[in-house]
């Protein structure tokens, strides 16, 4: 039966977090990714208390205790002409720069903590923040159609027209100088909210077409169209009717949208128009080890692994979602 | 007059690191020249030296393009550098090893004239029989025209450097109908260019010896001729260039060697000129012998690399550079001296120079002249148990305390400070430490990294509020006015434009008569001119408008085939002195 | 038809406009991106730097500069660059539009055929330990950055196991036209395609498994196995073929967006000299002429794209040919 | 019917599947047995495992988590152990089968005329031309209006009449012995559905194929059928010669249908009888007679599973007839066949 959730309880929803709990790849994917966010969450922990580091402080001159002697953390070469300082390699040992050190000597495995709570965080909010646009526009222009869908689809044709992460570059390097300036307010370059903002606004036609094309098909649908003829107010479907039937594509793209910001994040990190110094990302942070691939790739290597382990994760989640919501793939990613 | 450091301004991000350690000699510029050694070239093509190492490819790459090709326009050092083999001025800097203060010889002209009328005027023989690539003997004419098409063509040097010629100041503002007639006057029967200066000048040679001085047929139209390179004299000519992909140059069937010192004969046959490697995989490429020269600097991760594995291959070139953070004068809290005095004394620069890859590639930095130019003393004010008035021989270590001190008196700390500096690996590094610096002294300091190209003039225009700007400066040609003179007088603070290289917006009238008494002095007696400078020079960091961080020498790799003396200041490298071991020979 | 005709070429026009305008505000909105000092040189005096401003238009109003650009870039065709002087853009583009096209396709020739065999084996083997693996690769493959991946790929090909026989055929990093050599073109790009094409490989095989489950609970493909056609027959033949449609809309709007400079991270990575990275840089260098260009070229891909999609759907799917 | 030893012969077919753990069984033991030119009717409501015996002759489960058990005989020859090869043989020569929605049984991308190409050129070498004469005839031989056209045309742009014709022109195609028909006429409306039970019926003389007719619907099966199985939950209720159960149903379920079957002529009752309750999920099936919790006449003896019994010419798998109450014959006039 195809009937309004009016008055009935989440009854499909209960069934299908039920499915999604029998789903073993989707569970450990949420552990997973439960456990890297608790991670991220103990970064001033872990670089306070265990390896006494501050992550964020060049300290390029100075030194640190292993096994009872003093290593520079700089490491000067012995090779004829004296060429190269090398920080520090991984010592595998929490205590003390465990993966080593960065260009600037600071405490890798540390960075890669704090690294995840700003990738997690824009990420997660620029998922969220993509899905509202999306859900806003997206309902607007598949429930009024006519002049409103033409102005909306037209602005996503245009969005749509330029690659997504050209759309992002381009954003970022004009926001990057000077931060944003809207009237009265001003937007910092270094304020996360930008990257947030950038990598929601790009996504947006992506989440919205499904969106969109969902609320048509729910607004000629016969309970609609027999709540219309009752004279229901427009407001009245839309919140009633359409709403709840449109959540379950919209929880399902949740997982995936994340999964793209998290990786759209890091190219821009990486290309050093995302994140901002001194705040440090994955991207940021495989940024940082870009100079240092050839004598310590563990810089770059580690947090690229971190952003593979979280995006899979992701996928496998977002997965057993659409299983367990028996929703079809509507989802689309960039390169 | 000099070109800024954002020396690849072009489209990729600056690596403020390039700087390479100073330090020792080593075997930079100690090789023998054995130059020249036959004008008397036998089966080889025309103008090739008589030597088994002549002929071959050379195969160079870089990440980029520099643009247009018109010499008199070109700004960038890949085009200075590649052209140095294609054009001649009147005058020139020497093409072989050597000592990084050498001045202007001559080039086209047979000898550096004495100046007449106080300075004000000079007569240049030119030489006789020297051809441009077209096979067009080069006349004063042309001489003239050059000159003229530097105003008419919107050379971006036309005013600073050659608007005190005669007529020069009219033609800045009226380039069309450039004449020049008082002050360049070309005599085709004595074979003659007489210049007539508006005021004397210690550095006009040196100023002719600069690419935008380069002459060009008198018939070359008088714009940017942008992707095709206006004929030339030098030994080699361009044939082929696709700013995307690759430049060809090959030999100029014209040439004859004239002067061994002032434009030596090429060994290569070709010289090809790859675009689009970044810097990291171009060294790859080199030790895997797929090219035998990169513009760029090795990337600091590879130092170490390179450094063990091909030490014979490697070449450390001394620049002329300058790295500093412009700090503005006329905000707070840097309108203090105390504070700018503070932050020069706790900068650690031991760490700016592990940044730059160590002591091997890169030498703290505690005067605005770099070590090696004209004018240059020892000496370091701020460092421990230093003063400005008992300067230390050398930087040693910071001096937090005293620097705590400066600020405490200064009442500032807990002001907000934000850096702005080139978004690029090292010098957000640096802004870093700069920033961690401040921090220590009490202010609430911020970094903000902005896209190379629009920093040098972001932080330049006073609009733009900019309290400390990250930048570097290196000279078009050794002198010390192109460093302290060009950054630091009041004549190059422009408020509210993009151009106003001062970017610390230092005036200080009594600084300014320094220097134009060091400038005047050298016109006749260059060493007590030198010693004027060395003392303007103190005076300048005593006001500490800046703080200067390092001087960095170049890392070069070569392929295994590449040898020959070709390492050379300003240059840095002279294309046309590459030999190519054959394939039977490599070591 | 015509209509249809003339209403795509309305919305692609209105399309360009409004991207070339956006662009252009932007820019000029943008603190610091007057580029006249730039244009002028370091040190340039006010005079030359007056000259260069009246020179090039920019002391003129906005619209007007807005219609000079557009006239240079689409009718005179001699727009020239902001950052390299004297560099002309539609040229530059028009030479960076091959290796674009050569990363791209031979990209997408790889993640066809592999995303293919890896889709149709998967599905042939549903629910067995070799879908899952196969599944499992693919998802990985969605989830690595490939700009990271390029990183790792160059660190083994170019440096740690460059000097191995595995590795020593690989060319420094770059392009090599394909006129100029087809091996060193098929040599240079190799390592490239394969990079670009993973992330490709791991959607487009998810996408056709998923799509041949669907199909093959479907009637018609119990009636190709009633008909006594082979299992195989019945795959690929009935099962492929329908699942294509989907998969060639997806892989148009892919190939459109690399095309048209969607690609700009692996050519980035390697050196490739491409349109994305030509667009890239021309962003970082705030390079007004270069952005508008490249922008507007890739946004006529991505158009020109779709409408090629959906000329090709109409071969692909009979329903919808019929439908319009 | 037939002398000689039957076309098709089933024997305790059962098909389960692993579903938690535990062994579901969708049909069990089923047996029947279809002779030449003969048409079996199969009927029972939805998810009595009518489609699934059909689709476990015709082996298209291919479920791994399916087994299935029993004999069947085609011509003597085991099916079910045949190899797939060997198989794939039979299906669409021998023994060809048509669907039920004639929508969505063909390929969508393909023309009808294609797809009935392909199933010839599978079994037998021909040209494409030849193939696609004899899809021709064929076409028209089942009524449909200029069959060349036709041929080309894709399936969505044909009627469901016209599609179901293809459908069976393709089953046809290499003239099968069996044809299995998995509710042909469901999907269409009624007087299409006519035409086509029609050309049924006409089958065995114009091709001399036998028809397995699987439908709900009794009306049809009294219609075309010579003999009837019906099916409930999975088990044989009753089978035996159309007319005879038509006349006197011995099992209760079977009078059930027989009286849902609106009457042709005469007045319209104004409430059709309907069995009340669902039929038992293959998992809720009770280990007696399935039909009990539903049955007026359900008592102790039916907590046992009935076996097949042979009540006058049928069999029956029912208490009643073995305990001397069979039921009574049917009131209703006899349907028109």
């Amino acid at each position: 039966m195809n009937g309004p959730v009016d008055t009935a309880p989440p009854g499909p929803w209960q069934t299908a977090f039920r499915a999604l709990g029998g789903n073993r790849s989707a569970m450990m994917a949420l552990a997973v990714l439960v456990l890297i966010v608790v991670l991220s969450l103990i970064a001033p922990f872990y670089a306070h208390d265990i390896a006494h580091t501050d992550p964020f402080r060049a300290n390029v001159a100075g030194s640190f205790m292993l096994d009872g002697r003093a290593v520079d953390i700089m490491q000067a070469n012995d090779n004829p002409l004296h060429l190269g300082m090398t920080p520090a390699g991984p010592t595998w040992r929490p205590s003390a720069y465990m993966l080593g050190s960065d260009s600037q000597g600071r405490d890798v495995a540390a960075r890669l903590l704090y690294g995840g709570r700003i990738s997690l965080l824009i990420s997660f909010s620029a998922a969220v923040l993509c899905i509202v646009i999306a859900s806003i526009v997206g309902i607007l222009a598949g429930f009024f159609g006519g002049f409103v869908d033409m102005v909306l689809s037209r602005l996503m044709d245009i969005m749509w027209a330029v690659p997504v992460y050209l759309f992002a570059i381009s954003l970022s390097i004009v926001t990057i100088s000077d931060g944003l300036k809207i009237g009265p307010f001003t937007i910092e370059a270094d304020n996360l909210l930008i990257p947030i903002a950038i990598i929601a606004l790009v996504y947006m036609p992506y989440a919205a077409r499904p969106i969109r094309g969902r609320v048509m098909a729910l607004r000629n649908a016969d309970f609609v169209m027999a709540a219309r003829s009752l004279g229901v107010p427009r407001w009245r479907i839309l919140l009633v009717d359409i709403l709840p039937n449109v959540a379950s594509s919209i929880v399902v793209l949740a997982p995936l949208m994340a999964a793209l910001a998290l990786l759209t994040e890091s190219a821009l990190s990486f290309l050093s128009i995302g994140v901002q110094t001194p705040t440090a990302s994955w991207g940021t942070i495989i940024q940082d080890g870009e100079g240092l691939i050839y004598s310590r790739p563990m810089v770059a290597i580690a947090p690229g692994l971190a952003i593979v382990i979280v995006v899979v994760a992701l996928n496998v989640l977002g997965d057993g979602l659409r299983d367990a919501l028996d929703v079809r793939e509507t989802s689309k990613r960039g390169t | 007059m000099r070109c800024g450091v954002p020396r690849s301004l072009r489209r990729r991000p600056v690596q403020l690191s390039g700087w390479a350690p100073l330090k020792a000699l080593l075997p930079v510029a100690c090789l023998p020249l054995f130059l020249g050694a036959s004008l008397h070239a036998a089966a080889l093509a025309p103008g090739a030296p008589d030597s088994p190492e002549t002929g071959g490819t050379l195969r160079l790459t870089a990440s980029s393009s520099g643009g247009t090709l018109d010499p008199q326009i070109s700004y960038v050092h890949i085009t200075y550098q590649m052209e140095a083999i294609v054009y001649d001025g009147l005058t020139t800097f020497a093409k072989t090893p050597g000592p990084m203060d050498r001045h202007a010889i001559p080039d086209l002209v047979e000898a550096l004239p004495a100046p007449e009328d106080g300075g004000k005027t000079y007569v240049f023989h030119l030489r006789h029989g020297i051809r441009f690539s077209n096979g067009r003997e080069v006349t004063p004419d042309d001489v003239a025209a050059s000159m003229r098409r530097i105003f008419r063509a919107n050379s971006p040097t036309a005013g600073p450097y050659y608007s005190h010629i005669v007529g020069g100041t009219e033609c800045l503002h009226d380039a069309e109908h450039c004449t020049l007639s008082g002050g360049v006057i070309p005599d085709d029967t004595a074979w003659t260019i007489t210049f007539h200066l508006t005021h004397p000048d210690s550095e006009f040679f040196d100023r002719l010896a600069f690419q935008h001085a380069s002459i060009l047929p008198a018939d070359t139209p008088p714009h940017d001729t942008g992707n095709t390179a206006p004929l030339g004299t030098g030994p080699y000519r361009i044939a082929s260039y696709e700013p995307n992909s690759g430049l060809v140059m090959e030999r100029n069937p014209y040439f004859r060697q004239w002067d061994a010192e002032a434009q030596p004969a090429g060994y290569p046959d070709e010289i090809r000129y790859a675009f689009g490697l970044d810097p990291e995989a171009a060294v790859t490429a080199i030790e895997n012998n797929q090219y035998d020269w990169m513009l760029e600097n090795v990337p600091l991760d590879r130092q170490a690399e390179i450094g063990s594995r091909f030490s014979d291959r490697v070449r450390l070139i001394d620049q002329m550079v300058i790295y500093y953070a412009a700090l503005n004068v006329n905000l707070p809290p840097f309108n203090d001296v105390r504070v700018r005095q503070a932050l020069n004394y706790a900068l650690n620069r031991k760490a700016v120079v592990i940044y730059n890859g160590g002591p091997a590639v890169s030498l703290a930095a505690c005067q605005m002249l770099p070590t090696g130019a004209p004018g240059f003393e020892p000496g370091c004010a701020y460092t421990k148990g230093a003063s400005p008035e008992h300067p230390a021989p050398e930087w040693k270590e910071p001096d937090l305390a005293l620097a705590k001190k400066l600020v405490a008196e200064s009442g500032t700390a807990g002001q907000k400070v934000v850096i702005v500096t080139p978004q690029s690996g090292g010098s957000d590094a640096i802004a870093n430490e700069i920033r961690s610096t401040l921090t220590d002294l009490g202010y609430v300091a911020s970094v903000r990294p902005i896209t190379p190209v629009i920093e040098f003039s972001y932080i330049q225009n006073s609009d733009n509020n900019v309290q400390v700007g990250l930048t570097g400066w290196s000279a078009d040609y050794p002198s010390a006015s192109s460093f302290l003179q060009t950054l630091f007088s009041c004549a190059t603070f422009i408020p509210h434009s993009d151009n106003s290289i001062n970017a610390s917006q230092f005036c200080d009238h009594k600084f300014d008569a320094l220097m134009d008494r060091a400038a005047e002095v050298s016109l006749t007696d260059r060493k007590a001119g030198d010693a004027l400078w060395a003392e303007a020079s103190r005076a300048l960091m005593a006001q500490a408008p800046a703080v200067p961080l390092d001087q960095t020498r170049r890392v070069a790799l070569m392929s295994s085939r590449l040898h020959g003396a070709f390492d050379t200041p300003i240059y840095e490298a002279i294309f046309s002195q590459m030999k190519l071991r054959r394939a039977g020979d490599q070591p | 038809m015509l209509k249809s005709l003339l209403q795509r070429l309305g919305q692609t026009v209105f399309v360009l406009f409004g991207i070339s305008v956006m662009v252009f505000l932007v820019f000029f909105a943008t603190p610091g991106a007057d580029p006249t000092a730039r244009i002028a040189g370091k040190n340039a005096s006010p005079a030359t730097i007056a000259k260069v401003r009246q020179e090039y238009g920019f002391d003129r109003p906005l619209p007007v500069q807005y219609a000079t650009m557009m006239k240079k870039l689409f009718i005179t065709q001699d727009l020239t660059s902001y950052a390299n002087r004297g560099e002309k853009v539609v040229p530059e583009i028009i030479k960076a539009a091959p290796v674009t096209l050569s990363l791209a396709t031979g990209g997408a020739v790889i993640w066809v055929v592999v995303s293919i065999l890896m889709g149709t084996v998967a599905a042939a083997f549903r629910g067995t330990w070799v879908d899952r693996t196969l599944m499992a690769i693919g998802l990985v493959g969605v989830s690595i950055p490939v700009f990271w991946l390029g990183q790792v790929a160059n660190l083994i090909t170019q440096a740690r196991y460059h000097d191995t026989w595995l590795f020593s055929w690989v060319p420094p990093l770059g392009y090599v036209p394909f006129s100029e050599s087809p091996v060193g073109w098929f040599k240079a790009l190799l390592i490239s395609w394969c990079t670009l094409s993973v992330l490709f490989i791991g959607v487009y095989a998810r996408v056709l498994r998923s799509d041949l489950v669907t199909v093959s609970g479907e009637d018609f493909m119990r009636t190709a196995r009633a008909k006594g056609l082979s299992p195989s027959r019945v795959l690929l033949v009935h099962g492929l073929r329908t699942s294509m449609i989907t998969f060639v809309s997806l892989f148009g709007m892919d190939f459109a967006q690399l095309i048209g400079g969607g690609a700009l991270l692996t050519e980035v990575v390697f050196g490739l000299q491409g349109v994305g990275r030509l667009t890239y840089q021309a962003l970082s260098s705030l390079d007004l002429p270069f952005i508008m260009a490249s922008v507007m070229y890739s946004a006529v891909f991505v158009v020109l794209a779709n409408a090629l999609v959906d000329v090709v759907y109409l071969f692909l799917d009979p329903r919808v040919r019929d439908g319009r | 019917m037939a002398g000689d030893a039957p076309l098709l012969d089933v024997r305790d077919l059962s098909v389960s599947f692993r579903s938690g753990g535990r062994d579901v069984p969708i049909i069990e033991n089923v047996s029947f047995a279809v002779c030449e030119r003969e048409i079996l009717g199969i009927v029972g409501e939805s998810g009595s495992g009518k489609s699934v015996t059909a689709m476990a002759i015709m082996r298209l489960i291919d479920d791994p988590g399916v087994t299935l058990r029993g004999s069947v005989r085609f011509r003597g020859q085991e099916l079910t152990t045949l190899p797939q090869k060997a198989f794939r043989t039979i299906r669409g020569r021998e023994i060809a089968m048509i669907f039920q929605d004639p929508m969505t049984a063909f390929t969508p991308v393909y023309t009808v005329g294609w797809q009935i190409d392909e199933a010839i050129r599978v079994h037998e070498r021909l040209s494409k031309a030849e193939a696609r004469a004899r899809t021709v005839r064929l076409l028209g031989d089942m009524g449909v209006p200029d069959p060349e056209r036709t041929a080309n045309r894709y399936p969505h742009q044909l009627s469901g009449g016209l599609r179901q014709r293809a459908m069976i022109a393709m089953a046809l195609s290499c003239n099968p012995a069996l044809l299995i028909a998995d509710e042909p006429t469901t999907a269409l409306d009624v007087t299409v559905q006519a035409q086509i039970l029609d050309l049924l019926r006409n089958l065995r003389t114009d091709y001399g194929s036998a028809v397995m007719l699987i439908t709900h619907d009794m009306g049809v099966v009294a219609e075309t059928c010579d003999h009837v199985m019906v099916l409930y939950s999975g088990r044989v209720a009753e089978r035996g010669p159309a007319a005879a159960i038509f006349s006197q149903p011995a099992h209760p379920y079977t009078a059930a249908l027989l009286d849902s079957i609106p009457p042709l002529t005469g007045p319209r009752p104004t409430r059709l009888p309907s069995i009340a309750g669902a039929p038992p999920a293959p998992l809720e099936r009770p280990p007696g007679c399935a039909f009990a919790p539903r049955c007026h006449y359900a008592h102790a003896a039916c907590d046992i599973l009935p076996p097949l019994v042979r009540c006058a010419e049928q069999e029956v798998a029912c208490v009643l007839p073995g305990e001397g109450k069979a039921l009574p014959p049917r009131m209703t006039e006899r349907v028109e066949a």
